[in-house]
């Protein structure tokens, strides 16, 4: 069971979440024709064993969506913040 | 064998009765199974494995290789349980196992004559002829004499319980170690949970006599903790695995004092402890010494013996040979002589200490150095050893042999995150590796057992642990054992209700009132490990002629040296394959007594140091842990929370067969339609085309989205445009994943400018809201939109058919429902009763046909009003199977067409998008494979042949073309058409074949029936959608 | 290669087993090769061995950073069918069908392949459909398939939950008579021995750190016992592919995620047949040793960590007693994670790689272990003849960017769904 | 620790109760924090579980931009200035089972995974039961509410009377929902 921290309603065990896979993908703006762009941002994966930035929506709670890092290798969570937090 | 009349802590005054075999036997509270067994002279407990040799009770606790035995009868049958871990309850059913026809007499001891063909892994080398199925056959047999007990084939009648814990500090084992890490941490005032898998505490001081300043120790402990709100103490809790973020699987068991929980009372508790911080304070456990016939009934742990004779007050044998390669075991061998028992010691090592030699000697003992037992005699039970001694072999009678190899730290636990254990050569142990913060170890499972030295390491180890916690008020240490005054008198009455769920032991003084300095030191030496190996190497070279007879490694799985000796000639030499070849430590006590002495036998064959070897991988659960448990109360009709709409209990009243579908209750038919759902769905069909049906539909997704953008958001989401869609109006909606499959469709209409009210389908609303919460969160957090599932909020009903108008002016005469106010996609906001109702007109079925809206409260009040006003109009409610085929005949793809895999264009909706962009899925849409000849296209088929059904899951293929392979195509849906009077599909075929007006043919080799169709288009009614507008 | 018999078993144990010799060699590795395979699992021993029966190459060393089989071919449920529908994995898995049904006696080691039928419940009208529509299609490849209705299903496996009230009704089944199951670790050993009959270098406790290029050719591997240099490399090393691709400059659509695995005690017999639940996650079947072996769905986030989380093993606990209430009171002796290298389609990626010289097998998600032999042959095909075999030829790496997936749950490009 | 065998006390009843939900946009926030008391009449709570209790109605903070208005009566109607936010009535679609008793402690630990002793008066958490999502607020030491989706109300009820077997407990049905119906069923055979 991990537990993850949601920011604003503290531990919860992880299965109140829905996984949303790899943060570290860039999303193409929303008319981007690039084919390459698209097709990296769905396929491509890094896949580390180690430090992975990953989406997860505290779906059962308040249903915001968070980027936490996370090692593949441990399960530690080294930090967890709003995905709306995250945006450049 | 037998029970002394005083001492113990069992109380003689509670008998219980129980039977084993069928053989009425009783024993006491306080009681184990394998203790009350013993006490009744019990010896021969069950067959082995593999060879089927006579086995009894070998230890005291959750590392039993051999005691295993079928508990309860019926639904409660229970097989392969440690006698040793049983709880004596009255009435407990108990029965040996893995025998026939008795446990006296077993056929299947024959296997030990064969035994020179049996090794490990025999079973890869032959069975492989003479036909390539052969293996079928041999495998019945082996599959028959393999398993152990047998199980039950009734559903359990028991319940089981999940509860939720959170604790600061959880502190596992409540021995010495753990018992002061309690302390501690409470003391600072920390929220602890003290876990101990025994029902009673104590951990090893359990097994001091009565009178041994440990117990005035424990009971001192006991009164402290009691004190303490803040400190629970758990018993008869096993924690069985460690998971991440410090969580903690426990399985409580609910001892009622019957073999059976009371009514109402759950058997076992899953407990899930959430603990900002863990002491392991797990302890030790014994190792076994291995020889020709270890196996012998008769021969056990010397801890064990203890155990069962200053815990439980049985004697197991009156001449007993102790059999030893550290100090530990003397502390058996003392009591035991104290208890009257005649008592031999031998020694394997050359120069145990002289203080040791001096104690026994006053005790009457002898002490053989460079002692070590060679062979065992005896079949059922134990006659004699043999002693390899300097001067030559020696024969001792016997009736007792209590052996120690050794201690193995009790790692499991802290292995579980993937801390591989370190071995620690001074105490050959692997004890835990470096583990993660706010994790902690104390006692004996550090390597170190002295008591002393466990007190002081759990009290520090508590400390810390709270003070990880942001908890550090220090607490005075508890006193050492060896300063302690004995107190035996002031045990439990001043403990607290938390404490007295546990039964107490009673503490009675001892007979013998003498009491010593017992060793402390294991003071291990490798002559043992050296001694093994070498014996295991000689057997090697000897082959079947080592020694007198087999020395088993793992009790359990009838692995013995000599099939490590092969697995190792074999190249199965890493600790993995040695395991996975011999089936070492895969038996129920996961190797607990028998991995060590493995591993160290293959580092002596391998020549190499035992870490070098490694240890296998500790698993989870550290004992076996019931199915049920970890199901808890989520089976029965609570496997899954059911939703139900607000109108389901009228539909269950009128006749609903309800049909499950993404966990909601729907309305499949209504029995009054048909006898079963295929004449049903026809009837409600023709109701539906011929005047009117209500339909609950407030299973669909319902999501508001609100705010500036959401027209924006809108025509990003969805393929077609929104922007431009009038206030009041409603529009059919397709949206795709990001990699241009269709993902979901549904109508969305608007409320207002910056409001609007979206539809999805039933199996995926929790998706897509997720979805569209992803997308606004993380892709575009600049559009102001708000969006919220309001799928709960409404109920939602459809009442379609030529009669619909009237029925809905009918039920509601106030409201304007003329083509011009509410045109075919248009939408009414009104109220009903103060209360929000929604009409939206528009139609799956292809008939003229409304939705209505109305607060979830009020379904089944709009509903009655609509049946009531509908019933002159003919209306009566149909159900998802006649909405799932009129759909068919109207076109509309649903779940079987957006399967997942379907673009626009296969499924003919295309034109949707124009040339319109900036939508999810629009880039990796246009992927070159998307347009493939091959691709298949939505077509309506028509069957040919007047009354042969089409099937969904039919093949199509042109006429003529061999039926093999995947075909062109399928049929997706299909449906009697009572409309045209012939069955019509739904199919996606290869776009290259999908000509309208083609033949086709559908197979469907299952049943052999191939039926001709035509390729049509998949609107088979009202293509210019007549019956829409009126 | 000593042959294993009843004979031999006789004679060894009238003699002590004394004659069996090393079942593999455990020889240095050389200084080059002609394929160096990197993983000792099921798929690269097995590779091994099709390039030397199939196509006389010998000189291969199969380099294993632990021990062989200890990755998931030794930790999986041991499951072995063909029931797929769509084309190219229909086709594929048969074709291993076949090798299975004859695996014991080419490798002349008993791999107790037992066929004794896969049955996965239908619990809905609509699942009943699609189930008709996969069994159509087995058919039409020469599969054999059964639907059985509920009656059907409950005179073969009785102690399933027919109760009128059950959430998720039996309505009927799916039934491949000739999937069954084996014994996995025996795989791997079974490959392991007979390749090294052909005089394969089988290298255990060798992990490969990095390749060695010359120009844009990969020509070898560095490895924790040295440099080897290599004609061409194989990868067959399930959920670490990610990482040593991209060490080879190679970037995948690939991630790793946990399933787990469980076993119970030893029982006498009381599962007969493979059984998988259509409502949930759940299948299970009795190994011969007695213990009920099964699993679940993934845990559903990435991971490197052989391990599960608890919510899952309650989950399929749950799910196991709705199937079949009565193995409520047996008890879970062992549960453990291994780690898939999941695709976006779930389907696997089989073929030679941009990267010259590099060839790679990986991506099986969760159905590697029925696939080992079909897969060992087809990549020693691919590795030997530079170019895919047509049963893996759908099993490209670029069908993700050409949309010619092969998405036989419609779970879409989320790893963790499918 | 206690044996729930000997725990006595729990009651579970179910209403209906009004529910808005307001939330402000990104960038608003400010304003709308500013705004919102103002048409309220009282302050807002300040971080998520947080509450703020009027004379007729409760204020939670159930995300970071999201409020939920609880009243008991008759819906008010409450205008937002679209510039700030939005608002949207949920309470149709949620039932408020009222829970109390000694044995309140005793059945939450089997059925929500959040730490009950910790969790102060007056909070409110949102978290699963039995999977579902629910909102719970600690109204006082035994007692507290649980908002749950209507859909699954009648399951949770269920799930939440099994919960309490082996307690000596009463469940009442308020007569404005039918959504009790099988808790006297299962309170029967419990």
């Amino acid at each position: 069971m991990l537990r993850i921290e949601c920011p604003c309603c503290g531990p919860r065990d992880h299965d109140e979440f829905r996984y949303g896979g790899d943060a570290s993908a860039n999303r193409p703006a929303y008319d981007d024709p690039d084919f390459e762009a698209w097709y990296r941002y769905v396929f491509v994966r890094e896949n580390p064993a180690g430090l992975h930035r990953e989406y997860w929506q505290h779906v059962i709670g308040c249903r915001q969506w968070l980027v936490v890092e996370r090692d593949t290798r441990s399960h530690a969570i080294a930090s967890i913040l709003f995905a709306r937090e995250t945006r450049a | 064998m037998r029970r002394l009349a005083i001492g113990g802590r069992i109380d003689r005054s509670q008998q219980i009765e129980f039977t084993f075999d069928g053989r009425a036997i009783t024993g006491f509270r306080g009681d184990t199974l394998a203790s009350a067994l013993l006490a009744n002279g019990v010896r021969l407990v069950g067959r082995s494995f593999k060879y089927h040799r006579p086995r009894g009770i070998y230890s005291a606790g959750p590392e039993e290789p051999n005691a295993l035995v079928t508990l309860g009868t019926g639904g409660r049958r229970e097989p392969n349980r440690a006698a040793t871990t049983v709880e004596l309850a009255e009435g407990l059913v108990a029965e040996s196992q893995n025998r026939w026809p008795s446990l006296n007499f077993d056929a299947q001891g024959i296997n030990g004559l064969f035994a020179p063909f049996l090794s490990a892994g025999f079973y890869y080398k032959t069975f492989m002829g003479p036909t390539r199925r052969a293996w079928m056959f041999y495998e019945h047999f082996i599959r028959k004499a393999a398993g152990l007990g047998r199980a039950g084939e009734e559903p359990d009648p028991d319940r089981y319980d999940v509860r939720h814990l959170f604790a600061d500090v959880a502190v596992v084992g409540s021995g010495p170690a753990g018992l002061s890490a309690a302390l501690a941490a409470g003391g600072a005032g920390a929220r602890v949970v003290l876990i101990e898998q025994d029902f009673a505490p104590g951990g090893s001081l359990l097994s001091d006599p009565a009178d041994a300043e440990s117990v005035a120790w424990l009971s001192g402990m006991f009164a402290r903790l009691a004190e303490m709100p803040n400190v629970s103490l758990m018993t008869r809790t096993t924690a069985f695995g460690a998971y991440d973020g410090n969580v903690l699987g426990l399985v409580e068991r609910h001892g009622s004092g019957t073999a059976d929980p009371k009514q109402g009372q759950a058997r076992q508790t899953l407990l899930l402890l959430r603990a900002k911080s863990i002491v392991y304070a797990s302890g030790a456990l014994e190792r076994p010494l291995t020889f020709a016939n270890n196996d012998r009934p008769g021969i056990m742990l010397a801890s064990a013996a203890r155990v069962y004779l200053n815990r439980f007050a049985v004697l197991a044998g009156t001449r007993v040979v102790v059999a030893t390669d550290n100090d530990s075991a003397y502390r058996a061998a003392f009591d035991l002589a104290a208890a009257g028992a005649e008592v031999t010691i031998a020694d394997g090592r050359a120069e145990p200490i002289h203080e040791l030699l001096e104690q026994a000697r006053r005790r009457g003992i002898a002490v053989r150095t460079k002692s070590r037992i060679a062979n065992a005699l005896g079949s059922r039970s134990v006659r004699a050893v043999t002693l390899s001694e300097p001067g030559g072999p020696a024969t001792v009678k016997c009736d007792l042999v209590a052996v120690s190899g050794g201690w193995s730290a009790t790692v499991h636990l802290t292995s579980h995150l993937g801390v591989k254990p370190v071995y620690r050569e001074d105490m050959r142990t692997f004890v835990p590796g470096k583990l993660g913060a706010g994790l902690f170890v104390a006692g004996a499972v550090t390597g170190g057992f002295t008591r002393g030295g466990s007190i002081e390491e759990g009290h520090r180890a508590g400390a810390e642990a709270s003070a990880f916690c942001g908890i550090a008020k220090s607490v005075q240490q508890p006193v050492g054992l060896e300063l302690t005054e004995i107190d035996a008198g002031s045990h439990d009455n001043s403990l607290s209700a938390s404490l007295r769920s546990a039964p107490l032991p009673h503490f009675v003084r001892a007979h013998d009132g003498s009491h010593t300095v017992c060793p402390e030191h294991h003071r291990p030496d490798r002559s043992e490990e050296r001694w093994f190996a070498n014996r295991t190497r000689a057997g090697d070279e000897k082959g079947a002629k080592f020694a007198a007879g087999k020395a088993f490694a793992d009790l359990q799985m009838d692995v013995t040296t000599q099939d490590i000796a092969l697995a190792h000639r074999e190249g199965y030499e890493s600790v993995e394959h040695l395991k996975r070849y011999t089936t070492l430590g895969m038996g129920t006590d996961q190797g607990k007594t028998s991995n060590f002495h493995a591993l160290s036998a293959m580092a002596g064959l391998r020549s190499m140091a035992v870490p070098e070897v490694g240890t296998t991988t500790f698993r989870p659960p550290y004992t076996p842990v019931a199915i049920g448990a970890l199901a808890g109360r989520s089976i029965g009709h609570h496997y899954k929370p059911i939703r139900r709409t607000p109108m389901h209990d009228w539909h269950v009243a009128n006749g609903a067969e309800m049909l499950e579908g993404g966990l909601w209750m729907r309305p499949w038919f209504y029995r009054a339609s048909g006898r079963d759902v295929n004449e049903a769905y026809v009837a409600e069909m023709r109701l539906v085309r011929e005047a009117a049906g209500l339909m609950d539909i407030s299973t669909l997704g319902k999501i508001d989205v609100q705010g500036s953008d959401a027209a924006e958001f809108l025509d990003r989401v969805y393929v077609n445009a929104f922007a431009k869609l009038p206030v009041g109006r409603a529009r059919y909606g397709i949206m795709l994943r990001d990699d241009g499959v269709v993902f979901d469709d549904g109508t969305t209409s608007r409320l207002g400018e910056r409001h609007f009210f979206m539809t999805t389908s039933t199996a995926k609303a929790a998706d897509v809201m997720s979805r569209l919460e992803f997308l606004l969160d993380t892709a575009w957090p600049d559009l102001r939109v708000s969006v919220t599932s309001v799928t709960d909020e409404w109920a939602a009903m459809s009442v379609a058919g030529p009669n619909s108008r009237d029925i809905l002016a009918a039920a509601f005469p106030d409201l304007d429902i003329s083509n011009e106010a509410l045109p075919h996609m248009g939408l009414l906001e009104e109220k009903y009763r103060d209360r929000r109702l929604r009409i939206i007109r528009l139609s799956f079925s292809g008939e003229w046909a409304y939705e209505i809206y109305v607060g979830a409260s009020l379904g089944t009040e709009v509903w009655c009003r609509l049946m009531e006003a509908g019933a002159p109009f003919g209306l009566k409610p149909y159900g998802v199977e006649a909405l799932g085929t009129l759909r068919i005949e109207k076109g509309h793809v649903a779940g079987p067409e957006i399967d997942g895999r379907t673009t626009l264009d296969d499924l003919g909706l295309g034109r949707m998008v124009g040339k319109r962009s900036g939508y999810v899925g629009e880039v990796l849409g246009r992927r070159a494979a998307f347009s493939d000849p091959t691709r298949p296209r939505l077509v309506g088929l028509r069957g040919v042949e007047p009354g042969r059904q089409l099937h969904a899951g039919a093949i199509l293929f042109r006429p003529g073309e061999p039926m093999q392979g995947h075909g062109l195509g399928r049929i997706t849906s299909a449906t009697y058409s009572p409309t045209l009077d012939v069955w019509v599909g739904l199919g996606l075929l290869a776009r290259e074949s999908a000509v309208e007006g083609a033949e086709i043919v559908a197979a469907y080799p299952i049943t052999g029936q191939t039926v001709r169709a035509r390729v049509v288009s998949p609107i088979f009614l009202d293509p210019k959608g007549e019956r829409l507008h009126g | 290669m000593r042959g294993y018999s009843a004979f031999s078993i006789l004679r060894n144990g009238l003699t002590g087993q004394r004659h069996w010799r090393r079942v593999w060699r455990a020889p240095d590795p050389k200084s080059a090769y002609d394929v160096v395979i990197v993983g000792g699992g099921g798929h690269g021993l097995a590779t091994a061995f099709y390039l030397a029966e199939n196509h006389g190459v010998r000189n291969v060393a199969v380099l294993e950073k632990g021990y062989i089989g200890g990755g998931n071919v030794g930790r999986n449920t041991t499951i072995v069918r063909s029931n797929y529908r769509l084309d190219g994995n229909t086709q594929f898995y048969e074709f291993s069908m076949k090798l299975w049904e004859g695996l014991s006696r080419s490798l002349n080691f008993n791999v107790m392949f037992s066929q004794r039928g896969f049955l996965l419940t239908a619990n809905s009208p609509g699942e009943f459909d699609t189930f008709g529509y996969r069994a159509n299609v087995m058919r039409l490849n020469g599969i054999d398939a059964e639907l059985l209705d509920r009656e059907e299903v409950r005179r073969m496996v009785p102690y399933l939950n027919f109760s009128e009230k059950a959430l998720f009704p039996v309505h009927g089944a799916i039934l491949q008579g000739r999937a069954g199951t084996a014994r996995h670790d025996a795989v791997a050993w079974g490959y392991a021995r007979a390749a090294d009959a052909h005089g394969i270098d089988i290298i255990q406790g060798c992990e490969v750190t990095d390749f060695v290029r010359h120009g844009d050719r990969i020509v070898g591997v560095e490895t924790t016992r040295g440099r080897i240099a290599a004609a061409k490399v194989g990868l067959a090393v399930a959920g670490h592919t990610s990482v040593l691709a991209r060490k080879a400059g190679l970037e995948l659509p690939i991630e790793s995620h946990i399933l787990q695995a469980f076993v119970t005690e030893p029982i006498k017999p009381l599962v007969h047949h493979v059984v998988a639940y259509g409502a949930d996650h759940f299948y299970v079947s009795q190994s011969d040793k007695g213990g009920l072996v099964f699993g679940g769905g993934l845990d559903g986030y990435n991971s490197y960590a052989q391990r599960g989380n608890l919510g899952v093993v309650r989950e399929v606990a749950e799910a196991s007693i709705a199937m079949m209430p009565c193995i409520s009171r047996l008890r879970i002796l062992r549960h453990w994670g291994g780690v898939m290298d999941m695709t976006p389609d779930a389907s696997p990626i089989i073929c030679p790689t941009p990267v010259d010289g590099l060839y790679l097998n990986g991506g099986w998600c969760y159905g590697g272990f029925k696939a080992t032999p079909a897969s060992g042959w087809c990549f020693a095909h691919t590795l030997a003849k530079g170019e895919a075999h047509p049963l893996t030829a759908a099993y490209r790496l670029d069908r993700f960017r050409t949309g010619r997936t092969i998405d036989e749950a419609g779970a879409g490009p989320f790893a963790w769904l499918q | 620790m206690a044996d729930g065998s000997t725990m006595t006390g729990f009651e579970m009843a179910a209403d209906d109760c009004a529910i808005i939900q307001f939330e402000a946009w990104d960038g608003a926030m400010a304003q709308f924090e500013a705004e919102l008391p103002r048409i309220l009449g009282g302050p807002l709570p300040t971080e998520v579980g947080d509450t703020a209790r009027h004379d007729s109605w409760l204020v939670i903070r159930v995300a970071p931009r999201r409020f939920w208005l609880l009243w008991d009566g008759p819906p008010p109607i409450i205008d937002v200035d679209p510039k700030l936010g939005c608002a949207l009535p949920l309470g149709e679609g949620r039932v408020r089972l009222r829970l109390s008793g000694r044995g309140l402690q005793y059945v939450l630990e089997r059925c929500v995974a959040v730490d009950w002793e910790t969790l102060a008066e007056g909070r409110a958490l949102q978290t699963g039961l039995h999977r579902v999502p629910v909102l719970l607020l600690r109204r006082s030491a035994l007692e507290c509410d649980l908002l749950v989706p209507r859909s699954f109300s009648k399951s949770l009820i269920e799930w939440i009377a099994d919960a309490a077997a082996g307690l000596n407990r009463a469940i009442y049905a308020s007569p404005r929902t039918d959504a009790l119906s099988s808790a006297h069923a299962s309170q029967r055979t419990g």
